[in-house]
């Protein structure tokens, strides 16, 4: 079965890493992954801030397109981007004015009937049944899975099954041979809709985040989504201002840590291209038992 | 031939003051079959009901339409003058020319027209009249009550007190209910076992009542005053005759980790066991699921060894005991909704995160703490207690819309045991409107907040989570312009929804009655028959109707007790003759009954039988419909779906209807 | 005509709701039109189409039937068989080519002698608007051709 | 949700969001859960649930304090509100919609211009190019909203970790995202 | 077929055989046969179009008890739907029916006859598709209009009673008269009134076999009727006829949603 892919614009600039590591994964298990042809921007939150059909119109195009190219499910790995493209279809699907409206302003056929795949989805599917005969090392450390907002909210799209406490992420790392912590803000929002125009309230509400899973013993941040990463990883100077002592955890994408656990080159994964150094996490490769 | 007499009643001006009753009088008199026609100022009055007995002799009448108010009025009265003139009550037809003639035209031919042609409706429909004959019906008097919590043992009583015999099957080795599980009671605070273990004793006690615990009900059939019902009786593996309930099997039965029911899994019992020490029957059952005998093959045995009179028997088996009851009290009560119902509230994995009913074991002396306020999770006595009302109830997203009515008592209960319990600790109360509506219940709870100091924080609670031993406990105080608010709190206290039984749908599919989507059984009417169900002798007691606090459960199951002693008041029960019946005639027709039952579907109270038609020799000749008068309610659903007329509705029969349309439209002048 | 058309109008409706309402539009005294006459049965599961057919066949020019509001119904179920009942018996009269709104079908509880008040007076005007109803009659009496006529220029 | 084609008209803030979002205002009983956990509560001028009873009680001058509060603007359609609300209420489309209405209206409350601003330079990026390059969004932001050291610090070691690409990423045709645009902003 | 009759007949299986054989004008006729010698008159072709389930009512077939039903689809439809009306129940039926494959197919127990009539379920008749979309799409004046000079043709001889394996009632409601529901006389109402009432029973029972449109002697197509009756309920409220063993009668039963846009 073929598998779609859209990367979306983070994954191409400060979310890099993500994909890289996602394709060295994928790579590694014998995956391929199809990008949708001449896909465009999902219009992120300002879209949908600002005007709402233009919101539907943007994601509907990359529909279209992937409909055109055959593609039956579209892995979206960027949580934004899935969010904005879940939304869209749920409208397409549900209102034939609205895919009449659209296949109008984009002058193409749109159904929107792909199965849009999240990242928990595809590894799950495609990466689980083969992961163990690949996984070589084990990630001897506690770490904290964090799933932000649009990965585990609103539940109809993300088809979680514990929307408040979910475990998806914490069972790869489990895999990967790391003990993943109980916490609580495993699903609390860091803010990055805001991340350039008030980075204030980003830092105040990423603090909570990082101060949480570091009084709980974590030693590195695992997320899904490139806006989380950026936001604990590049704005960590402020995020450290506002808690009581500064933390250089490290923020990894579960990718990454996934890579790692099969041998992968911290290189292949990116993992050079954090501001908080991941050396820590790499170096817990093969230690013992936490 | 039809001799039919005519009485059309003024009602003081009510009817002539837009009718021309007079000239109605004199047509109707021409009307053919009609033997006597007459106006008079008041026929319901004794001078009017004594005009129409003497007519009804003078001129041999053999069936009366009354011309006057509606039959919902007065039907009742005229068909007794007709009994009493010695005709069939049946035989007499209100004729409604007042509220549905002159009280809504002007005075005019054209109203006077239509108050004869409802006359003349009603001559045609008494003409085709047939005499009818209460129904008469026998009547077991013995009442079977399901569910020996507080409704059941007060049914059960006030049934038995009334010299009636009563069968109470309970399914859990003890009666009590949730009510011997609770510490103290609002809004008097006095201690819940004290006042119910003695009802519990004298229903064990009671010569009319005989108790099955640890038994279901199996199937249900017949109807109101002949019910057939087989009781399972579940395997105790323990001869009760033997048992003295010394207690030393349990003491050393040696799988001791089963959690405890009765405490809310906050303690452990042995797989056999008493659910609590004043359990009536005070004897222990086995439960097969976690005893290593039946688990292991075979292994331990020990209870066996132990037993001083040898009562232990490992090879019972289920089983069947088939009764004979006049009518049914369902007291099956309710369950609630735990913790792990709340993913904001952490899925349950917060041992500090309680359900109700888990504090009031807390709360009680014969609890796991013996009766101190300590959490679950480290024994420590908590300092702060946040108390949330409305946990689950009025939540359309979980799919409970209702309240659950008894939750702001019970949580202002428990916030006021707690502080007395703990003078220093602090009790918050997260609500969102305060439901004290009952005899001195608001009292209680202003009792709370004002001498026991009690914060009530108007507002939801969107999460909770724990953070170095505390629970953290985000909320808002909508009262203060919404200001978000995060508690530090020790123990939190959910007051979760109440909700019928896991098993109450099949229990309904048993009896036969109806339940709203929500599980809760259904009463006949929400207002006039709130203890009776759809189906006639089967009432309603307690929460498994819908949420209810202790008095309204005992008043609801005096009620249902009540109903069922009327309906033993007789020797038999006697029915309005307004039911269907499929004919019946020599051999070798028997009916024109076709067999195909796709009547059976559509009745809704399962009173049409197959009957099987067979010849001397016992050979089956055919299948045909039979109506149980017993169950037919006479709605004549069934009448209109027989394609070949072979059911028919008396009193609204297929010949009285069809006379009534063509006598209406044929105008004979 | 010399003077305005005045329709026969029957209605069936069930004891418990309909007629039930009806008491109650004359116990507060609610004026409505004079030419509806009401059959009373237990329930509307217990009305049989082929009465309305005798209705019509006997001079009938408007008919109403009418009983409990879903879930309402004081045999719990019969209003809903009767709604299938309706449902069908409307569709098998249209397609034979019955003018069909020469039938009003309603809910009309105890409680709503006003609705019923209105009910009567609304199916008043709209037959009284169709004008009698001679198809019916014309089956046995006109040639075909006539009917025809008339049918289509209608 | 067809916001685009609304007109004003008579209708009240209460009735245009009914209509284009298609939720019921008065389906709230103000319990509160939204603000309780909404993230920004600390930040928000008027709080989600304040904001709906403002709708329902329709008060004159709250439509005003409304679509010039500044939390429609910090609202981050995280969704936990809805994900929690007993009544299913859809704040974040609901904020959604006050956005735009207060655009429409002109009431945009100041503080809130950089946040605007921000989803503005945002659009254009991609209206220009049909894909976001975050080195031509910042510079743009920056330019807008004249606050031109913040993040800069940020740039360079972004270049240089290769999180910043200077050779924007473009649709094969540009012109046909434009012609997006146009048509729908009409 | 004939050999496997033969054999039915010969071992006891059966002890009358329902099929068709052919008259001298040859055209296939039903034909009773009880003894494996008639056996070779047996054929079964595209022209065996009669509902043979019909004779299953009458007093000498039901005193044989062992049938063989030599059977069409919609003859073994029809056996379904009397099956889930509680009917022949004193019958154990045999049916032989060919497959599309034109291949001899025998069935000797419900549940095979079941299996057999959904995996071959028949769609509504091409002609009969054809003329009600053209009655469908006429005024309601002309279709009364149609129906009009359509039914006053109508004798009320009631073979479309008499040849529909669904009118197995012992007594019609045409006979009842304490009330007498139908008019007795020839008129065009009464006929109306017949057809009607036999419509309002056979909708969401008929198998539409058009056996009465077939039969009639005025040749009215009073068949289409209940074509259209089934049609209009099968969308409004789903369940095939002749599709199942226990009773989907749509008529005894209902959904608290079903629509009520037409009521006040």
């Amino acid at each position: 079965m073929r598998i779609g892919y859209y990367p979306g614009c983070s994954l191409q600039g400060s979310g890099k890493e993500y994909s890289e590591s996602l394709f060295a994964v994928a790579e590694k298990c014998g995956i391929v992954l199809e990008e949708i042809n001449d896909w465009n921007c999902c219009g992120a939150s300002a879209a949908h801030s600002l005007n709402h059909d233009l919101s539907v119109a943007l994601p509907a195009r990359t529909l279209a397109l992937a409909e055109k190219q055959g593609l039956e499910q579209i892995l979206v790995p960027c949580a934004a981007c899935f969010g904005r493209l879940a939304t869209a279809q749920q409208e397409l699907v549900s209102s034939e004015p609205m895919r009449a409206k659209m296949s109008d302003y984009l002058e193409m056929p749109v159904k929107g009937t792909a199965r849009i795949l999240t990242v928990f989805e595809f590894l799950q599917e495609h990466i689980f049944p083969v992961a163990d005969q690949y996984i070589v090392n084990k990630l001897n450390h506690k770490t904290a899975c964090y799933y932000g907002c649009l990965l585990s909210r609103p539940k109809d799209l993300t088809r979680l099954e514990f929307p408040e406490d979910p475990m998806e992420m914490d069972a790869v790392m489990e895999m990967a041979g790391a003990t993943p912590i109980d916490w609580a803000f495993k699903t609390e929002c860091c803010g990055a809709g805001l991340s350039v125009s008030r980075t204030d309230i980003v830092a105040k509400l990423s603090a909570k985040i990082v101060e949480d899973a570091v009084s709980r013993g974590a030693e590195s941040i695992v997320v899904a989504c490139p806006m989380c990463q950026m936001n604990l990883d590049l704005r960590r100077k402020e995020i450290n201002k506002q808690m009581d002592k500064g933390s250089d955890i490290p923020v990894m994408f579960i990718t990454q840590a996934l890579g790692l656990s099969m041998g992968l080159s911290a290189d292949k994964l990116g993992l050079n291209r954090h501001f908080v150094s991941t050396g820590k996490v790499v170096s817990c490769v093969g230690r013992k038992e936490v | 031939m039809a001799r039919i007499g005519v009485f059309i009643c003024h009602c003081g001006e009510n009817i002539s003051a837009t009718i021309d009753v007079e000239k109605v009088a004199k047509l109707a008199g021409k009307l053919s079959g009609v033997a006597y026609s007459v106006d008079y100022k008041y026929m319901c009055s004794d001078p009017g009901q004594t005009l129409i007995v003497d007519a009804i002799k003078e001129h041999k009448l053999t069936g009366i339409v009354v011309g006057a108010c509606s039959p919902r009025m007065h039907e009742g009265t005229f068909r007794k003058a007709a009994e009493k003139a010695g005709i069939n009550p049946y035989f007499c037809e209100m004729a409604n020319i007042r509220e549905h003639c002159s009280w809504v035209h002007p005075k005019s031919d054209e109203t006077t027209r239509k108050a004869l042609d409802i006359v003349r409706t009603m001559v045609e429909k008494v003409k085709n009249n047939t005499a009818l004959f209460p129904i008469k019906v026998p009547i077991t008097k013995t009442a079977l009550v399901i569910g020996g919590g507080i409704a059941g043992i007060q049914a059960a009583l006030d049934i038995a007190n009334s010299g009636h015999q009563v069968i109470m099957v309970e399914k859990t080795p003890s009666i009590g209910g949730h009510m011997s599980q609770l510490s103290e009671t609002f809004p008097t605070l006095d201690c819940s076992q004290c006042i119910l273990t003695p009802r519990m004793v004298e229903v064990a006690q009671h010569p009319n009542i005989t108790l099955h615990t640890f038994a279901t009900v199996e199937s249900v059939t017949g109807f109101i005053g002949n019910f057939e019902v087989d009781i399972r009786l579940k395997a105790k593996s323990v001869d009760f005759e033997k048992c003295t309930g010394c207690g030393s099997c349990w003491q050393k039965c040696p799988s001791k980790k089963i959690p405890d029911e009765f405490n809310a899994g906050m303690s452990f019992r042995t797989a056999i066991y008493t659910p609590f020490p004043q359990a009536v029957p005070n004897k222990p059952v086995i439960d097969r699921a976690n005893c290593t005998w039946f688990t292991k093959g075979g292994k331990c045995g020990v209870c066996a060894k132990i037993c001083p009179t040898g009562a232990i028997d490992y090879n019972t088996e289920d089983t069947i005991l088939s009764v004979k009851v006049g009518s049914i009290v369902t007291a099956t009560g309710f369950d609630i909704k735990h913790s792990d119902f709340f993913p904001e509230y952490g899925y349950g994995k917060h041992p500090d995160i309680i359900d109700g009913l888990q504090f009031e074991r807390l709360a009680s002396a014969s609890g796991p703490t013996g009766g101190e306020i300590r959490r679950p999770s480290d024994g420590k006595e908590p300092e702060t207690v946040v108390f949330l009302a409305c946990a689950g109830s009025r939540d359309k997203a979980k799919g409970i819309e209702y309240c659950s009515k008894i939750c702001c008592m019970y949580t202002a209960k428990h916030a006021m045991l707690y502080k007395h319990k703990n003078h220093h600790g602090k009790a918050h109360v997260f609500y969102m409107d305060i439901r004290s509506a009952g005899k001195s219940y608001d009292e209680f709870v202003r009792r709370a907040i004002e001498e026991d100091d009690v914060n009530y924080i108007r507002g939801r609670v969107s999460k909770i989570y724990e953070k170095n031993g505390k629970l953290m406990v985000v909320g808002v105080d909508t009262l203060l312009g919404a200001k978000p608010v995060t508690i530090e709190a020790d123990m939190v206290v959910l007051a979760t929804a109440v909700v019928a039984n896991e098993d109450a749908e099949s229990v309904a599919q048993k009896l036969h009655i109806s339940y709203d989507k929500h599980k809760f059984f259904a009463e006949a009417h929400p207002k006039l028959k709130p203890v009776e169900t759809n189906t006639a002798g089967i009432t309603l007691a307690g929460a498994c109707q819908s949420a209810k606090d202790i008095p309204e459960t005992v008043a609801q199951a005096s009620a249902a007790a009540a109903k069922t002693i009327i309906l033993f008041s007789g020797s038999e029960l006697t029915r309005e003759p307004v039911v269907a019946t499929v004919n019946r005639s020599a051999a070798p027709v028997f009916t024109t009954c076709t067999g195909c039952f796709l009547c059976q579907e559509v009745c809704p109270y399962q009173a049409i039988e197959r009957e099987e038609i067979r010849d001397r020799a016992g050979n089956l000749l055919m299948n045909a419909a039979k109506v149980n008068a017993g169950l037919c309610q006479g709605c004549g659903t069934c009448v209109a779906m027989c394609r070949n007329k072979s059911i028919d509705l008396q009193g609204f029969s297929n010949q009285q209807m069809l006379s009534e349309v063509m006598g209406l439209l044929n105008e004979p002048f | 005509m010399a003077e305005p058309f005045e329709p026969k109008i029957v209605a069936f409706v069930c004891n418990w709701c309909t007629y039930a309402g009806a008491d109650l539009a004359g116990t507060s005294r609610t004026k409505y039109e004079t030419n509806v006459r009401i059959i009373r049965f237990p329930c509307t599961g217990r009305i049989d189409f082929m009465l309305l057919i005798k209705a019509f066949q006997n001079g009938a020019d408007g008919i109403i039937v009418s009983g409990c509001h879903p879930n309402d119904c004081h045999y719990t179920s019969g209003n809903f068989h009767a709604r299938r009942r309706w449902i069908v018996f409307k569709s098998m009269l249209d397609f034979m080519g019955f003018p069909t709104e020469r039938i009003t079908f309603s809910w009309v509880s105890a409680a709503e002698g006003k609705k019923w008040a209105e009910l009567v007076n609304e199916t008043t005007d709209s037959v009284r608007a169709l004008g009698p109803f001679t198809e019916y009659k014309n089956l046995d009496f006109t040639t075909f051709n006539q009917m025809d006529h008339e049918a289509i220029a209608r | 949700m067809e916001n685009t084609e609304l007109h004003t008209g008579d209708k009240s803030l209460k009735q245009l969001v009914e209509k284009s979002v298609g939720v019921e205002i008065q389906t709230c009983y103000q319990c509160g859960k939204c603000t309780a956990g909404c993230p920004l509560n600390e930040e928000m001028d008027l709080m989600p649930n304040q904001i709906l009873r403002m709708l329902q009680a329709e008060y004159p001058g709250y439509e005003n304090e409304i679509l010039t509060s500044t939390s429609i603007w910090l609202c981050l359609a995280c969704d936990t509100c809805y994900s929690r609300c007993p009544q299913e209420v859809k704040l974040p489309h609901i904020m959604d919609f006050l956005r735009q209405e207060s655009v429409r209206q002109k009431l945009v409350n100041p503080k809130a211009k950089n946040i605007l601003r921000f989803h503005r330079a945002f659009l254009d990026e991609v209206e220009r190019n049909g894909k976001l390059n975050e080195l031509g969004l910042t510079i743009d932001y920056k330019l807008r909203s004249m606050d031109l050291f913040q993040d800069l610090q940020n740039a360079p070691s972004m270049l240089l970790k290769g999180k910043l690409g200077l050779i924007p990423h473009r649709v094969q045709n540009p012109d046909e995202i434009k012609k997006l645009f146009k048509k729908i902003n009409g | 077929m004939q050999d496997k009759a033969a054999e039915l007949l010969k071992n006891g299986t059966v002890n009358l055989l329902i099929g068709f054989s052919e008259d001298l004008g040859k055209r296939p006729v039903p034909c009773f046969i009880e003894t494996a010698e008639e056996a070779n008159i047996l054929v079964f072709n595209q022209e065996c179009k009669n509902n043979l389930s019909v004779y299953l009512h009458k007093k000498e077939v039901k005193d044989a008890v062992k049938i063989g039903l030599v059977s069409n689809i919609a003859t073994l439809r029809s056996v379904m739907q009397l099956l889930s009306e509680n009917q022949l129940w004193s019958l154990t039926i045999t049916y032989l029916t060919v497959n599309t494959a034109g291949a001899l197919v025998v069935l000797s127990s419900a549940e095979e006859l079941e299996a057999y009539v959904q995996a071959n379920f028949p769609t509504c008749r091409a002609e009969d598709k054809e003329m009600l979309d053209k009655l469908n799409a006429m005024t309601r004046a002309e279709r009364w209009a149609y129906w009009k000079d359509q039914l006053s043709e109508c004798v009320k001889c009631y073979a479309c009673r008499a040849v529909c394996p669904m009118c197995y009632c012992t007594v019609c409601t045409t006979e009842c008269n304490q009330p007498q529901w139908i008019k007795t006389s020839a008129e065009t109402s009464g006929n109306f009134e017949y057809h009607t009432m036999r419509a309002m029973h056979l909708g969401g029972r008929c198998i539409n076999c058009g056996e009465c449109g077939r039969i009639c002697p005025a040749g009215i197509p009073v068949h289409l009727l209940t074509a259209q009756m089934n049609l209009e309920i099968e969308q409004e409220f789903g369940g095939k006829t002749g599709w199942s063993l226990k009773s989907e009668y749509a008529m005894n039963s209902f959904k608290p949603g079903d629509k009520e846009n037409f009521i006040k």
